[in-house]
């Protein structure tokens, strides 16, 4: 049961990347890319990582991973500002 | 238990960490370090000579699971024949390097290049030798980045690269004996080899590693930029003792582990590149500006002659003959090492006191720095190979092999590249001993001048006079990895 | 052999690799190259966790993709004048040089093919795990690194002393960064602990389980790349004394522990029996440390300021 | 160890060890290095008479120094190098004092007289040499030891004729080197001994021993100016008055011929050889020489080219001997190795003499030299007319046992016409000068002639002419007591054609 | 011996004669440098190919521990080529 629900957690968070992978390659400018990669890649991490929680079904394991979870948002978040910040001031001198 | 391998690697390594903690006294450190591994290299070298070749398990471990260190006679000479010429190159460093920092900087690195050397020559593990060789590599370039001028650091980096380089395909045929042979031991390697593609593949991309190391014909273009930039005590080791590595590697493979592997062809073909390497060397050292090109040069030209003897060895049978070629092999190794590091000693000394080191301008060196080029002459002597030195030796018995396997085509080649070697030096001693005018030179202590002398003494005199010592010490055991209990 | 989903996802794997590599390697522009170089390191760690090699996976993630990555990142400020000219030769010459690297890499698989086929043995596996017990930890890697092949370790960690000393003797370091805004700095601050408890972790976890002293030295090294990145400057390091102790050390304690046996009548490098885990451990902590520095002196890219005023300081005195 | 196996070593060192001192000593030290200089040299003198008395005695004298598997370093004394030993100790003696007296406050002394030792050291081993390989070694050190000599004023017509010659002999050097080696390859060890060895081995290839023979021929006959290998030795004319000396009467130009004589006889086998057919075209080249060699000194006017030309010659009735089969040819080639160089030494003393005095440079210059400088002059004409052959100086008794050696040949036919024309030829080339420097009177000043004019010669140059002299006119008139030159001859000539 | 053992054993040739090329070829020291880490990876790729021995069993450890010192090699050679690039940089206007 919690396999199966895992893995449709997972499958979800395969969609979401796809989603955040096209994003960054369709979108016009950067930030409209940054906000379709981060969102989307969070999110599909979140998904990935509750899936995997339930199908290894271990307490410690599941710690671990949300840890690995807050640590990426946590980096992309601010990876995102700072790109976010260089686009700007390039937008300013050009 | 034979602990006593460890030492001649263990030495230098300790001392360069001793030199790293404390710059200030960096010199005497290093100085006694490399005493230290000399007495060391001298003990192990005696106690061969004594008992036969030796072993060390690592670790106690079974040799291929654990690594084994060796010392046969082969290994041992040359250590003996390193530790001597950086401990010479050493003391004079302490004069070429005015500024303690740069003294500071030299010696750690100085000495971890003995570490690499010393475990090449006695490591067991093909492996193991991987490692070494990127040490040798790695302190090799960095010492010869010293002083940062840009020439310099581009021949390094470009040193670095092709030495990188030449690793891999020694790393890749390594690759290739642990799939097909499932260990990584000489010893044990020496008795599963057999004639078969995996081993042909594996050792051509392992010699033509070592080859790029070695700088043969045509694989020497790194050499020169690398040799002449560097450092004068530096340039003295790279090309005395740094391109001798993969020589000795080279030798190690060709005539004792891949024994039933190597083909006549591939022999050939080795002695065919070491005939262009003698030409082409000579004739470029003979058209060089500059003192260092000529001995960079000259290297090449060395090297190459080292190269003829494997065909000759090739076609001479196991026996009284075949032992004369690989002591006259030797011989000459040990007489280039000794010659053309107080070749480049030399040349540093000169350089320092003239303040450039270009031939034309040598005018007035004889009589403002007689005994460097006292040093000079005797050095000489020994790169063209003339009585006393034991290159003649060398080249006697290359002739007679050549001869005695009817292979007449290297006699022309060895004749006029020892014409050409006779044209470069003594190309250097008439300028040097032209009257000049007005040619300043600073005058040389003791500290910079007698090292070199004293090389170029053992490369003529003794070799010349001792020869006969390398014969009976090297070839009964020369290559017994094999035979060690 | 039957085909299975896992040689189609190899396939894939290896296929997606070569692709990175050539085009991280055909192409001019260096900036997009070395994008795809830590690209192709990550999948690389990827592939060493397929086969079931963790301790690479680990490795390769933190040193391969991380750090080699950082310092090229870092290396694409200064400009080359060779880069303007075009680092292509003619396509004739091109297309020659295509043909051999082809046949180099034909020759080396078809050794390779009959290698792998014709001797199928487990090689020195067997060995290794025969002895596991004896080595003093149970990470038979671990075991390799630091007992059956100790000596390559410590030439290893030679290796890495000659480079830093190398680097060192060049010049001096590249200037620190300007402080940067205040999120970054935040996610410095609490980063950087992190990876040290991590490092830590991963060094004593190393002895049964994937890790030790060079992934959690490398872990050492990045939270020193964070640290720069947050603006650090090397007065911050620790002083130069101890920083020489520090790179000697992982060498010091390897020689030590070494020849400590000898004075049992045992070989060099042989741990007395009992002492192998406490020893290793020992080791392991010094060797990561010195890694660590290593690497760390390495990003700074030069000797850090102040270190040569010292040195000439003590040649007037 | 006996005296005996220590003796040739002494022999060597007694030269060696004071020129590396010297290398040593500052410029300024002039005593000191007079003292080393003649102290060695007196000091080998005597070991040299011991070596006379002990080979007289037939005793084995000889050291022997393994170098490499069957390669032997053998200083080994017999009867042909006693002779040139002696010779070149007497001679070195003399040419020490002369060149002390010609160098004085000359710049870089130190240098000079320290290659100047390594020299006379090169010639005496390979007059000591026990096997070719030994000869070879210090043949080749005898190139490095003249090289500075040569070059030693350092101008550059010094430096260019340093470097021709150096070219000549190294080449010369390589292709003896090589002929050495395949004989040492097919004979093994080539220890010299009277009748030659090769006539012993079975299974030779001749064709093989041809080729080698060449080779052999061509890297000695570079040195000993055979034509057409002799161009090196005109242009090394721009040495010093002493090294001129040296090179033409002992060192260099007899250490060829040396060579010829010793792989004739000792390796060979003079009968060996001329069984092979070897020893016409020997003969023939040696011929041509001579007769060359007169033509171009005819041609000089320059006094010491025209005693290099008459040198080319003359060393070729060395060779000549060789080439003939027969006792007396053999004494006649062998006691003219003795005879030409202490006529010829005493030619080169009195040309140095003419230019340190007098500035006197050509031949065209010496009229009236006679009245000025009457003992360098006599001492000059003794050496011209024995070069001549004229009884009773000892050049004719060279001359005339090669004639009777051709006759007793068979080959007279050809032999003494060249002799006869060689000696007309010395006659045409010597005679005038000896007309100017009697019977004409100076046409110029002598004071305003050449530029540091000392109308007296120091005794330490006019001596050495006039002993040399005297030694070249005794070794005619006694040339039947016991111990002269002559007798040795005989005794090595019979030594050789005992089997 | 399987499959995958050869996947990537042949994987790991071409990718070091790959850049065994490059690095002969290329112009720039940065590409040169590159490729010598690429080169590397490749032979690293087939030692731990060699060490694979399926999903069940576990792997030889020696190759992977001979990867794990040719890794730290790798970045040591490539750290000091880099810094020798840069102080060439700086050089130049010597």
């Amino acid at each position: 049961m919690t396999e199966l629900l895992g893995s449709l957690f997972i499958l979800a968070s395969l969609a979401f990347f796809a989603a955040g992978s096209i994003g960054l390659l369709r979108l016009p400018d950067v930030h409209a890319r940054l906000h379709a990669l981060t969102k989307a890649d969070n999110l599909g991490l979140g998904l990935l990582v509750a899936g995997a929680c339930l199908i290894g079904g271990h307490l410690l394991l599941a710690l671990k991973l949300l840890l690995v979870w807050l640590l990426v948002m946590f980096a992309s978040a601010i990876a995102a500002n700072l790109i976010a910040r260089h686009a700007m001031k390039d937008g300013e001198e050009s | 238990m034979n602990n006593l391998l460890t030492l001649p690697v263990m030495i230098p390594l300790g001392f360069s960490l001793l030199a790293l903690l404390w710059p200030r006294r960096a010199s005497s450190i290093g100085i006694l370090g490399l005493l230290a591994t000399l007495l060391a290299s001298a003990w192990l070298a005696w106690r061969v000579a004594g008992s036969g070749p030796m072993l060390l398990a690592l670790g106690g471990w079974e040799p291929g699971l654990g690594i084994a260190l060796h010392a046969d006679a082969l290994s041992s000479t040359l250590l003996l024949m390193s530790s001597v010429v950086a401990l010479a190159a050493g003391t004079y460093s302490t004069g070429y390097f005015r500024e303690r920092s740069d003294r500071a900087r030299f010696w750690p690195l100085w000495l971890l290049l003995m570490t690499a050397l010393h475990a090449l020559f006695l490591s067991g593990d093909l492996f193991n030798l991987y490692v070494t060789l990127e040490l040798i590599g790695l302190s090799a370039v960095a010492l010869a980045a010293l002083g940062g001028k840009r020439k310099a650091v581009e021949a390094a980096l470009r040193y670095l690269i092709l030495g990188l380089l030449g690793s891999l395909l020694f790393l890749a045929g390594v690759a290739l004996i642990y799939a097909g042979y499932g260990t990584l031991d000489l010893m044990q390697l020496r008795n599963m080899l057999a004639p078969e593609p995996v081993a042909w593949i594996a050792l051509t991309l392992m010699i033509s590693g070592l080859l790029l190391k070695s700088a043969l014909f045509p694989l020497h273009f790194w050499l020169p930029p690398a040799h002449a930039n560097a450092p004068a005590p530096v340039s003295a080791v790279l090309s005395a003792l740094v391109v001798k590595a993969a020589l000795y590697l080279l030798l190690r493979f060709w005539l004792d582990i891949f024994d039933d592997v190597v083909t006549t062809f591939a022999a050939w073909l080795l002695g065919s590149l070491g005939a262009m390497a003698v030409l082409w060397g000579s004739w470029k050292a003979l058209r060089a500006v500059r003192l260092k090109l000529l001995a960079a040069y000259s290297t090449v030209a060395q090297l190459g002659y080292l190269f003829l003897f494997f065909p000759l060895l090739a076609a001479l049978p196991v026996g009284a003959a075949r032992d004369t070629a690989l002591g006259a092999l030797i011989l000459m190794a040990l007489t280039h090492g000794f010659a053309k590091s107080a070749l480049f000693l030399a040349t540093g000394v000169i350089q320092q006191k003239a303040g450039h080191d270009r031939i034309e301008e040598l005018g007035g060196a004889a009589r403002a720095l007689p005994v460097t080029v006292f040093t000079l002459a005797l050095a000489g002597v020994a790169l063209i190979g003339l009585p006393p030195s034991g290159t003649f030796q060398a080249k006697w018995q290359l002739f007679s092999a050549a001869i005695a396997t009817g292979q007449w085509l290297w006699i022309p080649v060895i004749a006029t590249g020892s014409l050409l070697a006779a044209a470069y030096v003594f190309r250097i001693l008439g300028y040097a001993f032209a009257s000049a005018e007005g040619v300043k030179y600073r005058i040389a202590d003791g500290r910079e001048e007698l090292p070199a002398l004293i090389l170029a003494i053992l490369a003529t005199v003794l070799l010349g006079f001792g020869s006969i010592w390398v014969w009976e010490f090297v070839t009964p055991g020369a290559l017994a990895v094999g035979e060690v209990p | 052999m039957e085909i299975t989903l896992w040689h189609l996802l190899d396939s894939l794997l290896a296929i997606l690799l070569l692709g990175l590599a050539w085009s991280a390697l055909s192409g001019t522009d260096l900036k997009r190259g070395v994008v795809l170089f830590m690209a192709f390191g990550l999948l690389l760690s990827l592939i060493w966790a397929r086969l079931r090699a963790p301790d690479l996976a680990l490795a390769e993630a933190a040193i391969g993709a991380g750090l080699s990555g950082a310092l090229l990142l870092l290396a694409l400020r200064d400009r080359e004048k060779s880069e303007n000219k075009a680092g292509q030769p003619m396509s004739l010459l091109r297309l020659a040089t295509v043909l051999l690297m082809l046949l180099l890499a034909a020759s080396f698989a078809l050794a390779y093919v009959t290698a792998v086929t014709s001797n199928t043995g487990g090689r020195l596996a067997g060995l290794a795990f025969g002895n596991l017990e004896q080595s003093g930890v149970s990470n038979p890697v671990t075991a390799v690194l630091l007992n059956f092949r100790a000596y390559d370790t410590l030439l290893e960690l030679a290796v890495l002393l000659a480079a830093t000393l190398g680097i060192l003797a060049l010049g001096s370091e590249r200037r620190p960064f300007r402080r940067p805004g205040v999120l970054l700095g935040a996610l410095v601050t609490w980063i950087s602990p992190l990876l040290v408890i991590v490092a830590g972790y991963l060094l004593w976890t190393g002895a049964h389980a994937p890790g030790g002293a060079f992934q959690a030295g490398a872990l050492l090294a990045a939270a020193i790349v964070m640290l720069r990145l947050g603006g650090m400057t090397s007065e911050q390091l620790p002083h130069q004394l101890l920083q020489g102790w520090l790179l000697a050390g992982g060498i010091a304690a390897f020689m030590l522990a070494g020849y400590l046996a000898t004075f049992h009548d045992l070989a060099f490098l042989q741990y007395p029996a009992g002492w192998a885990g406490l020893l290793i451990l020992l080791i392991e902590s010094a060797a990561m440390l010195s890694i660590a520095l290593s690497l760390g002196l390495a990003y700074l890219g030069g000797s850090p300021s102040g270190w040569d005023e010292r040195s000439s300081r003590g040649k007037r005195s | 160890m006996s005296f005996n196996s220590w003796l040739p070593v002494l022999i060597v060192m007694s030269s060696l060890v004071p020129g590396l001192v010297i290398f040593l000593l500052r410029e300024e030290n002039h005593l000191l290095r007079t003292l080393l200089n003649l102290f060695g040299a007196v000091i080998k003198l005597l070991l040299v008479g011991v070596l006379i008395w002990g080979v007289f005695h037939a005793q084995v004298i000889e050291t022997r120094w393994t170098l490499a598997p069957g390669l032997d370093l053998v200083l080994h004394a017999d009867a042909l190098s006693v002779l040139f030993v002696t010779l070149s100790t007497l001679l070195w003696l003399l040419t020490t004092i002369y060149a002390i007296g010609y160098l004085e406050n000359a710049p870089h002394r130190s240098r000079f007289f320290g290659f100047f030792s390594l020299c006379v050291t090169a010639t005496v081993g390979l007059a000591l040499a026990g096997n070719l390989f030994t000869f070879v070694i210090f043949y080749e050190m005898l190139t490095l030891a003249t090289y500075p000599l040569i070059a030693h004023k350092g101008s550059p017509e010094a430096l260019r004729g340093a470097r021709i010659y150096l070219a000549y002999t190294l080449s010369g050097g390589i292709l003896l080197l090589i002929g050495t080696i395949w004989l040492w390859n097919i004979a093994g060890p080539l220890e010299f001994a009277q009748g030659g060895i090769l006539g012993s081995i079975e299974g030779l290839d001749p064709i093989v021993l041809g080729i080698i023979f060449l080779l052999l021929m061509t890297g000695l006959g570079v040195k000993a100016a055979l034509v057409p290998l002799h161009g090196w030795l005109p242009q090394a004319m721009v040495a010093p008055a002493p090294v001129s000396a040296l090179l033409h009467a002992v060192a260099v130009v007899k250490a060829g011929a040396f060579g010829i004589v010793r792989v004739v006889y000792d390796v060979y086998g003079i009968e060996f050889a001329a069984s092979l057919g070897l020893l016409t075209p020997l003969a023939i080249a040696a011929g041509i020489t001579i007769v060359y060699g007169s033509l171009k000194a005819l041609s000089q006017d320059h006094l010491k080219k025209r005693l290099a030309w008459s040198t080319v010659s003359q060393v070729s009735y060395i060779a000549l001997g060789a080439a003939i089969l027969g006792p007396l040819a053999t004494i006649g080639g062998v006691v003219h190795l003795v005879h030409q160089g202490l006529m010829k030494i005493t030619l080169f003393f009195a040309a140095g003499n003419y230019a340190e005095t007098l500035g006197i440079h050509k031949v065209s210059e010496m009229n009236g030299v006679g009245r000025q400088m009457p003992g360098t002059t006599l001492a000059f004409t003794i050496g011209a007319l024995g070069m001549i052959g004229l009884p009773p100086v000892a050049g004719f008794i060279s001359k005339w046992y090669l004639g009777l050696g051709a006759v007793e040949a068979g080959i007279a036919a050809w032999i003494l016409p060249i002799l006869i024309a060689s000696s007309l030829l010395n006659a045409a080339y010597f005679l005038p000068i000896l007309y100017r420097a009697w019977f004409l009177r100076a046409e110029h000043k002598p004071l305003v002639a050449g530029n540091r004019v000392k109308t007296v010669t120091p005794p330490a140059l006019l001596w050495p002419p006039i002993i040399t002299a005297s030694l070249a006119l005794a070794a005619g008139l006694f040339a039947a007591a016991p111990y002269s030159p002559l007798e040795w001859a005989q005794l090595i000539a019979e030594r050789e054609y005992k089997q | 011996m399987m499959l995958t053992q050869l996947i990537f054993g042949i994987a790991g040739g071409l990718l070091f004669a790959m850049g065994l090329r490059s690095a002969l070829i290329r112009e720039s020291l940065l590409a040169r440098i590159l490729a010598v880490n690429v080169s590397g990876a490749g032979i690293f790729l087939a030692f731990v190919a060699i060490a694979y021995r399926g999903l069940e069993e576990t792997p030889d450890p020696v190759p992977h521990a001979l990867v794990l010192t040719g890794i730290v090699v790798a970045v040591s050679a490539t750290a000091l080529a880099l810094a020798l690039r840069r102080r060439l940089e700086e050089a130049d206007d010597e």
